[in-house]
């Protein structure tokens, strides 16, 4: 089963929790949140917009879901990301996976967040303290120096 | 004869041509690599062809694509989501 | 900072979710949670009991959250298990952790679940629906047969 | 001189002794070992010494160490948390 979404509404992180399907069958739950760190490239961040390409996006998302579903064997997929304007703290991506071995859920939530970020039409403009802004690109606000491989840019 | 084009603008593009979509008359038979060298011209876009990808129709295509009348085109700069 | 318990109580696992320390330098939050499967060994469980040596597994699950955010510079990790009877479905333990970088929470909360599955003083006993028990050995709920390696029986 | 120790007994040994812990007195200089090899003889433990772990107050332990008046040891069958 696979669920996945683009809101303009905070991400209700812990309603999200308690709308699991049933799983008897499935041991093992992970969940990944991505907030909103308050520097970036070494600046201070006072809050952040994300514009999405939602057709496409929506399209994306479910791709890597349903092939994250097929080879982690995960019983659930969720993903979540937020658009719009967001404060620091906020949950910008939600990712939670079911699966009946916890290798596998490790392995399928990480396969979402990371094809996420390198595949899925969504763009983030940083707004710093100093009155700046900028659209960032591949510097993610979660691994700025450690999550390059995989990653798809044309 | 002549394809009228749908074309959405994201992030940079979007401030550097300063609107959200606009529609663009193109020669028939011009593929999504022209339109965009035309575009990347007429706004100073700060980025070539092999920093960005395409969709044609909601759907990820390739730049020989050749554009047909009625076309949605979507310019998609390096993505930052998560 | 570290949290670690070990719970006659249900785990509320919304009430955690909602109590995590504020981490604006924080942007990936990676949780884990264990429940309890139908089907174990191929037999239908009915219910289980966790039976924990509670001052000796709390000292080593302190130690494994210590290791944990020193190696993967984590700057929260809590881990909470749950002992008595448990039925199908409830969460038998629950692993949060927050850091900087996504790999590093990823990688953080699994080291803590697999640490503690090999090392921690807490004992299964399952309850077949055919009336038959057992105190299951090195083979858990999650992942009977992938996740040996690692293990440190004596 | 003789030692009185504090045993516990969990999961498969709480089964098998029937008990969760009881005091047993050993000779001076008696290691964890010995007193493991006594109780896996008196109450037909089905783990031998490579199996399991052994505590003494609270704490993880050498077979061989030589165990003290008022030492409280336990035994760790093959643990299975999570």
């Amino acid at each position: 089963m696979i669920d996945v979404a683009i809101t303009a509404e905070p991400i209700d992180t812990r309603a999200l929790r308690a709308n699991l399907p049933e799983h008897p069958d499935s041991g093992g739950y992970v969940c990944f949140e991505g907030h909103i760190r308050d520097i970036n490239h070494g600046k201070k961040v006072r809050r952040l917009d994300y514009e999405t390409y939602d057709e496409l996006a929506l399209k994306e998302l479910t791709r890597i879901c349903e092939t994250a579903a097929e080879r982690f064997k995960l019983g659930f997929v969720r993903a979540v990301h937020r658009k719009g304007s967001l404060e620091i703290g906020e949950p910008a991506v939600m990712i939670q996976v079911l699966s009946r071995h916890r290798r596998e859920a490790f392995e399928g939530c990480r396969f979402v967040i990371d094809q996420l970020k390198a595949r899925v039409p969504i763009w983030k403009k940083e707004y710093y303290d100093d009155g700046s802004t900028e659209w960032t690109q591949c510097h993610d606000h979660v691994s700025p120096d450690h999550d390059h491989e995989g990653h798809q840019h044309p | 004869m002549q394809a009228r084009i749908a074309v959405r603008y994201f992030a940079v593009l979007k401030d550097c041509s300063g609107k959200q979509s606009e529609e663009l008359t193109v020669a028939a038979g011009a593929r999504a690599s022209d339109l965009y060298g035309m575009l990347a011209e007429k706004y100073a876009f700060p980025l070539g062809l092999k920093d960005i990808r395409v969709a044609v129709n909601d759907e990820f295509a390739k730049f020989d694509q050749p554009l047909n009348d009625g076309d949605k085109v979507a310019f998609i700069p390096p993505v930052s989501g998560g």
